[in-house]
């Protein structure tokens, strides 16, 4: 467990640093950045540098950055001049519901599909929508579901993050795509069980077919699901970008998307750092939760 | 007559595949009287375990089956198959290791039974549990019923799936090679169980590929090859007075102190004399070698020299080290202490770059030959890349392959024919030593009996020393010149085979001899 | 029309009471007046902040939160009177004081940095005279005192608040004014919340509380307002008008903004655009409306200056002396050299392609102008053999391409109320966004005249004079539209206005919802 | 982005139709060739027309008219060989430089294969979009910042597989024959080693580019990729969004081709993977 934390700071470490990296590396400079697009004198510079103690060397300030970091203060948006813990805090919970919508309806669709879509045409039908739903960009179907739904039909809320109603659309088409890779890899998770030993065994004792599936293949068909998790978070916060611009839903995203396009640096280095944290709680999480699955594994 | 359990006629299954069907079982006739055991045996692939599933109806998601009678407990189908599975036959399947569902407790697995067939309630289930596990003999019931497969050896693990089978109290109950994977004493004491429970008044479709286990239990047995029963019969009379040449060539293919001396595949002909003397160089020398992996000692001093032209056997139960020491000898693991010496010069603690040029001279062949080849080369390339200066197929004729192997890949082999290859391989490059590790144990009697017989003509031709390994008491005593019994990673035993065999000092080595099941054959 | 109400015959007779709900397209990045930035916020500004002075529809200046004002005759004191009895909403009192605190602390270090080197940097000194009355002393004539008097960075916030926000440069709700509404919640990323002030000094708000919801993508707004989840919109793009016009329940209405035109600056500091034909050969090579005819489907208003067409300052005799002469942009160019054509059309000299380049910043791309910027780049080419290179890019990316001068033409419109202030910035040698690097005398000393005149009428004629410079003579520029505002409601909105000047939509005080 | 793109590769699923993939391969013949020569299929791309702008698709313009009056047929035809290129450049990058950090990883001793292992963890730790966000950061947005960041971003995968094989490579027995046969190390590594490592790579690889593509999609769709007016099928669906309740066809159908390229190179690919696995058994 110790290894544990000490591999996931590295990671957020590493993770913080080339992102640190990676921006002092951009064109333009930081006065640049923050003043956008307003007036640019020298007089108005000097300010800046001294209001951001932008003269310190560049090393000073990524150890100022670290250090604050570390305990947790995350600094100020050169944008936004608020500070960016409360930035973040503000648009985490959208993202959070979204996310945490999208991946329960996934796995639960994913679950449904696979278990229900036995039959060889159901399969085939299945199969193929799950090939579309993956192969298609995830934007189009959000857009599509907003001109049926909500244009047209109007049956839910065009966009913003009132109510449950306003969720509908965005969680699934977040859902979609995870569903139709859950189901996959579901599916083939079953049919390998299916095949192995200890299936005919619990067939021969009189076990149905519901029963052997559900009691017996399913856990088994869970485990590659469970190694599928760091994916699922790639694809949620990166999926939640591109969701909330769609439905112009508030959220993480669009901080994101702000933060990146107009250079501001302690908000790119907040949500590289959360989201490299989140990776690894995920990871950890997915890991006990093998454990959990897969008794083999643990320590006797 | 006692009443039919079971009885089949004209059985026929056959298996739709793209490139032409498998038609597994031919027509066979299958009689099960309440109260006695019949055994089917034959070699791999002959139709027993498809025979054995089709009684229960678990033939195959896309398995034909066709019979012209098929009755169950004197009724003819359709069945209720999930009323009958395990509630008429017990199956106990043939990959016991794997036969459990890794995820569940073993006690969730037969408590399902009990569900499954609505006996008992649920308070009483575990009661029920604990009971079964005591009648096939597992300590701690208790304990174990909360155990997951992975906890448990392979004995208990079989004894688990034995007692899941019987569960729900099954007239009938099937064990598909119940024995194979097990160690000897482990076989021996599942054997005892099923015995103990035959001797209770149990019905028994036992099925094997070893005559010697069949023997001890069957009434009746019935050979079957090719999907076909081929012969049938009382078991004494039939292993007394084989009628088939195929029942007597699998009676006669079975490695023993009998055989030894003897072509196992043409039992008429005598095995070359075998060169070795006591004089010979010594090819290999390890003393005291030693290895620790953590707190966990596997090999524990042990000492061995192999001379030139001699057959050393090294027998013990699984994990007991027998794989290390190969290793170590090899060379590719180095020892904690203790050193090796090859062919009179050092050989532990060199580094690799010098031993390369010696290396040809020490060679492996491992249980399973497939892995020992790169799966893109075609045996041509495999073997041409051991001797680059004589023409593959040359090589493959002293090892009795035809050329027409040449070009296939090493996964399109049968298992008899890797390991022809891979001892061609081995061969090529004339080495003093040859490494074999359970070289034969993957492999059918009668391709066993190929293989060794193989061995032996190479020693005797070449002068070529083996260190052969194997769990196999009855190979070793067959082919071995020496003996070296281990036992969590020492050597308790050593000596001349017979004198091992016929006079263990060690228990450990007594237990081992008694637990082989033996065939009491004329030939 | 540059400002007004919009249709609300439908809405009837102005009532009392409703919430409204509001979509707008753009979340302002700072709530505090004094750090305003951004012309789509303006609307917000006005509900809860208000300043000295507004602007009347004709270009001039009123007195709001003052009584009145007076300039001295040599234009460098400008003394302000205050209405009496105003309170902020967190109840302190307004007074020449507060006004005081709000300069000391625009002048405060780093705190508004822009406002101090733009708008205030002719101010001497604020004197506090009596409790309603100020004096602001300037080192020389600046007649934009008064612009920035009547501007949101002007706006009086409670002297209490400056003290004891806790996020000041972002302001929020802990920032008290004097507006009609008070701002009670925001929710980042979701909407700002505004309910009526109730102790308003003058009529009162007719509604009790309003809603701004930000709303990004143009689609998503006007699916909004169609299906009824929000009552009015602002931003419409051309092509979603036609949905708004064809729905008997909607009305869409617009404004055309104040300041300088959308125009494409030239950078006269290198080849080709130091050439005076390479710059009118430009321009006569693009027919302007048909371009705005395609991208805008007729719903923009084409400019001929790179003032606004609302603007008092506006010359109207550039009118169609320039442009969409593709004959005479051919003849221009053999002229100065571009003779010959490469194997993909365009025209080269000395081996060397005729390649412009337009950088834009991706975040502050709006109205569709990287479409625009496509039309003119197939327009140029197939009438004139120009290459126009578009690139869109971040705003770091772009702002290295400006510092190292890598364009050639330089896009922008501004939305000052006073164009004088925008053209300060643009074309003065020394100005902030002089992206066309002119360093003109005599450009130069209009702007300082312009700025200095106290009379209306010479201000006119100081600007006519620029303009016919810097567009007539010089081609330095090439003005394509006046930028617009629409906003389209549901006909049970009333009062809906567009600022006067500005031309932006206006604050929530004159709206009202029927029942 | 998108969400299949960062799909694990290493999932392996089973049984296209014969049909479908026969369907998929002609597919993906005719898309590389137009990719090779859009002018055979295709008018000019950038050709304006305003006066005909927006119209809906006919038998003139068979995908109808973007905002422009450039005719969607001719941009979708066209801009295959910008969204091919960039899937197979960044595939390419990913494969190159994740089949040689596999191998290193898969080959060194314990700390470094450690170390490099925690840097794909620490890459992973970005999702796609972000990483690519940073690049274009760096790189401004258009192509060249775009395959990049999918190049880096989907590294990991390929590194993460290759190191795995790289492993089982080596503990494989035809590895210890070789060390019988006195093979050196290089020669082990080049022999051995590296073929059968390579093996799934190419297969891993067809699956991979439909993900970069529909990655390089998600990222032109928030204005990342390649900039106007080239044809690239991600930055067409984003330009065309805003048209969408006036003009359905600007998004709709280069959407349509996007996801058919998609799903014939998934098709195609676990096709390759099914015989690649039976081969090898
Ligand atoms: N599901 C199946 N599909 C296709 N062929 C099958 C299937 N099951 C068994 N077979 C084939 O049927 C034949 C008989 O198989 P079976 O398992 O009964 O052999 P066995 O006698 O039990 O051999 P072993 O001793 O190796 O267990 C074999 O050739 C096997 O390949
Ligand atoms: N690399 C290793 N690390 C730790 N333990 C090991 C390693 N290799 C072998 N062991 C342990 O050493 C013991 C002996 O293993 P070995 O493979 O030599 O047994 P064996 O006699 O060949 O058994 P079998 O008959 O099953 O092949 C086992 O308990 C095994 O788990
Ligand atoms: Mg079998
Ligand atoms: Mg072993």
């Amino acid at each position: 467990m110790l290894r544990r934390l000490a591999t996931g700071l590295v990671v957020l470490w590493a993770a913080a640093t080339a992102a640190y990296l990676a921006l002092l590396a951009a064109p333009g400079d930081t006065v640049d950045s923050i003043i956008g697009e307003g007036a640019d004198t020298p007089l108005i510079r000097s300010q800046i540098i001294r209001e951001w103690n932008l003269d310190r060397p560049a090393l000073v300030q990524y150890l100022d950055y670290l250090w604050r970091a570390a305990q947790g203060d995350l600094g100020r948006s050169y944008l936004l001049q608020r500070p960016v813990r409360d930035v973040i805090a503000d648009q985490i919970g959208p993202t959070l519901t979204l996310a945490v919508t999208a991946a329960g309806l996934g796995i639960v669709l994913a679950l449904v599909l696979a278990v229900t879509t036995r039959r060889p045409w159901a399969r085939r039908v299945s199969s193929t929508t799950e090939l579309v739903l993956v192969s298609t960009p995830s934007f189009l179907i959000g857009i599509v579901l907003l001109s049926v739904f909500s244009f047209s039909l109007g049956w839910f809320p065009v966009s913003g993050d009132q109510g449950v109603a306003a969720l509908v659309l965005p969680a699934v088409t977040l859902a979609l795509p995870v569903a139709g890779v859950l189901t996959q890899v579901l599916r083939d998770g079953l049919d390998r069980a299916l095949d192995e030993p200890f299936v005919v065994t619990a067939r021969a004792r009189g076990l149905g077919e519901r029963a052997v599936l559900v009691r017996h293949a399913l856990r088994h068909a869970l485990l590659p699901v469970i190694t599928l998790i760091g994916w699922l978070f790639g694809v949620l916060l990166g999926g939640a970008v591109i969701i909330e611009t769609v439905f112009g839903r508030p959220g993480l995203g669009q901080v994101t998307l702000q933060a990146v396009t107009s250079e501001d640096l302690p908000v790119v280095l907040a949500v590289v750092v959360f989201s490299a944290f989140v990776y690894v709680v995920i990871n950890t999480l997915a890991d006990l939760a093998y454990l959990v699955i897969d008794p083999r594994l643990r320590r006797s | 007559m006692s009443e039919l359990l079971v009885s089949v006629r004209d059985l026929h299954v056959t298996f739709p595949h793209r490139g032409g069907d498998v038609h597994a079982v031919r027509g066979i006739d299958l009689d099960i009287h309440r109260g006695e055991c019949l055994a089917i045996v034959g070699e791999s692939g002959s139709g027993k375990s498809v025979t054995a599933r089709t009684l229960v109806g678990l033939a195959g998601p896309n398995a034909q089956v066709r019979s012209s009678r098929f009755e169950i407990d004197g009724r003819p189908g359709p069945f209720d198959w999930p009323k009958l599975r395990g509630g008429f036959v017990g199956l106990v399947m043939q990959d016991a290791l794997v036969s459990l569902d890794p995820l569940r407790t073993v006690g969730a697995e037969i408590s399902e039974v009990l569900k499954v067939h609505d006996i008992g309630d649920r308070k009483d289930r575990p009661a029920r549990v604990r009971a079964l596990l005591t009648a096939v003999h597992v300590p701690e019931p208790e304990r174990r019923a909360a155990h997951r497969p992975h906890q448990l050896s392979g004995g208990l693990r079989q004894r688990a799936l034995i007692a899941s089978a019987i569960a729900a109290k099954p007239p009938l109950l099937i064990a598909d090679e119940p024995t194979t994977a097990l160690d000897v004493t482990v076989q021996a004491q599942i054997l005892d169980l099923l015995a103990e429970r035959r001797s209770t008044g149990e019905t028994l479709l036992l099925i094997s590929h070893d005559l010697a286990v069949v023997a001890r239990l069957a009434d009746r047995v019935l050979v079957m090859r090719d999907g076909q029963v081929v012969e049938s019969g009382p078991t004494s009379s039939l292993l007394a007075a084989p009628e088939h040449p195929y029942t007597r060539q699998l009676l006669a293919a079975v490695p023993s102190a009998a055989s030894r001396g003897r072509r196992l595949s043409a039992p008429a002909e005598p095995l070359a004399a075998a060169p070795a003397s006591a004089s010979a160089e010594v090819v290999v020398e390890a003393v005291g070698l030693r290895k620790r992996y953590g707190a966990h000692t596997v090999v524990d001093g042990v000492d061995l020299t192999v001379r030139r032209g001699e057959i050393v056997g090294l027998v013990g139960e699984s994990g007991s080290g027998k794989t290390t020491v190969a290793q170590l000898l090899f060379g590719l693991t180095a020892p904690t202490s203790g050193t090796v010496a090859f062919e009179g010069a050092p050989w532990t603690g060199l580094k690799e770059r010098r031993r390369r040029s010696r290396r040809r001279r020490l060679q492996l062949i491992s249980q399973d030959p497939l892995s020992g080849f790169d799966p893109r080369w075609t045996v041509r390339r495999i073997v041409e890349e051991a001797l680059p200066s004589v023409p593959a197929a040359e090589l493959l004729e002293r090892v009795g392959l035809g050329a027409d192997v040449l070009d296939r890949y090493p996964r399109q082999l049968s298992g008899g024919q890797r390991q022809r290859v891979a001892i061609a391989r081995a061969l090529a490059p004339r080495p003093s030593l040859i490494i074999c590790d359970e070289p034969v144990s993957a492999l059918d009697v009668s391709v066993q009996a190929q293989v060794l017989d193989l061995l032996a003509d190479i020693r005797a031709a070449d002068g070529t020393a083996l260190l052969f390994i194997s769990h196999d008491l009855g190979v070793v005593h067959h082919l071995a010149d020496r003996v070296l019994v281990m036992r969590d990673g020492a050597v308790v035993e050593s000596g001349p085979v017979d004198d091992v065999f016929h006079h263990p000092q060690h228990e450990y080595t007594r237990a081992l001899i008694d637990a082989v099941p033996t065939l009491e054959v004329s030939r | 029309s540059g400002s007004g109400g919009t249709d609300s015959a439908a809405a009837g007779e102005p009532v009392s009471g409703g919430a409204l709900t509001w979509a707008v397209e753009t979340e302002p990045i700072t709530l505090n007046p004094h750090q305003y930035a951004q012309a789509k916020a303006r609307l917000l500004v006005w509900n809860n902040f208000e300043s000295l002075l507004t602007h009347d529809d004709k270009g001039g200046y009123v007195p709001w939160l003052a009584s009145g004002y007076e300039a001295s005759a040599d234009g460098l004191t400008y003394t302000v009177k205050l209405r009496t009895g105003v309170t902020f909403s967190d109840g302190t009192v307004f007074d020449a004081a507060a006004v005081k605190a709000n300069i000391d602390q625009l002048l405060a270090d780093g705190y508004a940095p822009a406002v101090a080197a733009v708008q205030l940097k002719n101010l001497k000194s604020v004197e506090v005279v009596d409790a309603s009355t100020i004096k602001y002393n300037l080192t020389t004539p600046d007649v934009l005192i008064l612009d920035f008097l009547s501007s949101p960075q002007g706006a009086i916030v409670s002297p209490k608040s400056l003290k004891e926000a806790k996020n000041l440069k972002a302001g929020g709700t802990d920032l008290a004014g004097t507006g009609p509404f008070v701002l009670d919640r925001y929710t980042p990323g979701q909407e700002l919340h505004y309910k009526r002030n109730p102790s308003y000094r003058d009529r009162p708000a007719y509604l009790d509380e309003v809603t701004y919801r930000f709303l990004k993508e143009s689609s998503v707004r006007v699916g909004a307002l169609t299906s009824g989840q929000v009552q009015v919109i602002e931003g419409v793009p051309a092509t979603d008008q036609a949905q708004i016009t064809g729905n008997p329940a909607l009305t869409l209405s617009k404004g055309l903004n104040s300041g300088s035109a959308y125009s494409y600056y030239f950078n006269v500091t290198h080849a080709p655009f130091d050439d005076i034909r390479v710059r009118q050969a430009f321009r006569d090579a693009l027919d302007v409306d048909t371009v705005l005819q395609g991208v805008y489907r007729g719903t923009a208003t084409r400019a001929w200056s790179v003032i606004g067409p609302t603007s008092p300052l506006y010359d109207k005799t550039l009118e169609g002396t320039y442009g969409g002469d593709a004959a005479r942009a051919n003849a221009t160019l053999d002229a100065a050299g571009w003779n010959n054509k490469d194997a993909d059309g365009y025209r080269v000299k000395d081996g060397k392609r005729l390649t412009v380049r337009l950088v834009q910043s991706a975040p502050f791309v709006r109205d569709r102008r990287e479409i625009l910027a496509q039309a003119v780049q197939a327009a140029v080419k197939q009438s004139a053999g120009i290459d126009l290179r578009v690139s869109v890019v971040d705003q770091g990316t772009a702002a290295a391409a400006l510092e190292k001068g890598e364009y050639e033409v330089f896009d922008n419109s501004r939305a000052d109320t006073d164009a004088g202030a925008a053209l300060n910035l643009l074309l003065a040698s020394n100005g902030a966004i002089n992206r066309l690097g002119v360093q003109d005398k005599a450009i130069d000393g209009l702007l300082e005249k312009g700025q200095a005149a106290q009379e209306a009428a010479e201000r006119v004629d100081v600007y006519k004079r620029l303009q016919q410079k810097v567009i007539a003579d010089d081609s330095l520029i090439l003005p394509l539209y006046a930028p617009a505002d629409q906003i389209a409601s549901s006909k049970k909105v009333g009062g809906l206005q567009f600022e006067p000047t500005a031309g932006v939509p206006g604050s929530a005080y004159t709206v009202w919802l029927s029942k | 982005m998108t969400i299949a793109l960062d799909r694990p590769l290493s999932l392996r699923l089973r049984r296209p139709s014969g049909g479908g993939v026969a369907a998929a391969a002609g597919f993906l013949v005719l898309a590389l060739v137009a990719a090779a020569t859009p002018s055979l299929f295709a008018g000019d791309p950038l050709a304006a027309d305003p006066l005909h702008v927006l119209e809906a698709p006919s038998a003139a313009h068979w995908f109808g008219t973007d905002q422009l009056g450039r005719d969607v047929f001719d941009r979708v035809v066209h801009g295959a060989r910008h969204s091919l290129l960039i899937g197979v450049v960044a595939t390419g990058i990913a494969v190159s430089i994740g089949l040689l950090l596999g191998l290193l990883a898969g080959l060194s001793h314990k700390y470094a294969d450690e170390a490099l292992s925690r840097s794909f963890d620490a890459l992973s730790a970005f999702p796609l979009l972000l990483l690519a966000l940073l690049f274009v950061a760096v790189a401004g947005p258009g192509t060249v910042g775009l395959v990049i960041a999918i190049g880096i971003a989907t590294m990991p995968n390929y590194a993460r597989v290759v190191r795995t094989q790289t492993l089982v490579v080596r503990q494989a027995g035809y590895v210890t024959q070789a060390v019988a046969f006195g093979d050196s190390r290089p020669r082990l590594v080049f022999r051995h080693v590296l073929p059968n490592v390579l093996g799934p790579v190419p297969v891993l690889a067809v699956i991979g580019l439909g993900e970069a593509i529909l990655a390089a999609a998600g990222l032109s769709f928030l204005g990342m990729g390649p900039q106007p007016p080239s044809p690239e099928w991600g930055a067409m669906l984003s330009e065309g969004r805003g048209y969408l309740s006036v003009a359905w066809w600007t998004t709709v159908l280069p959407g349509v081709v996007v996801t058919l390229t998609v799903i014939s190179l998934t098709v195609v690919g676990r096709r390759l993977q099914r015989r690649f696995e039976g081969r090898l058994g």
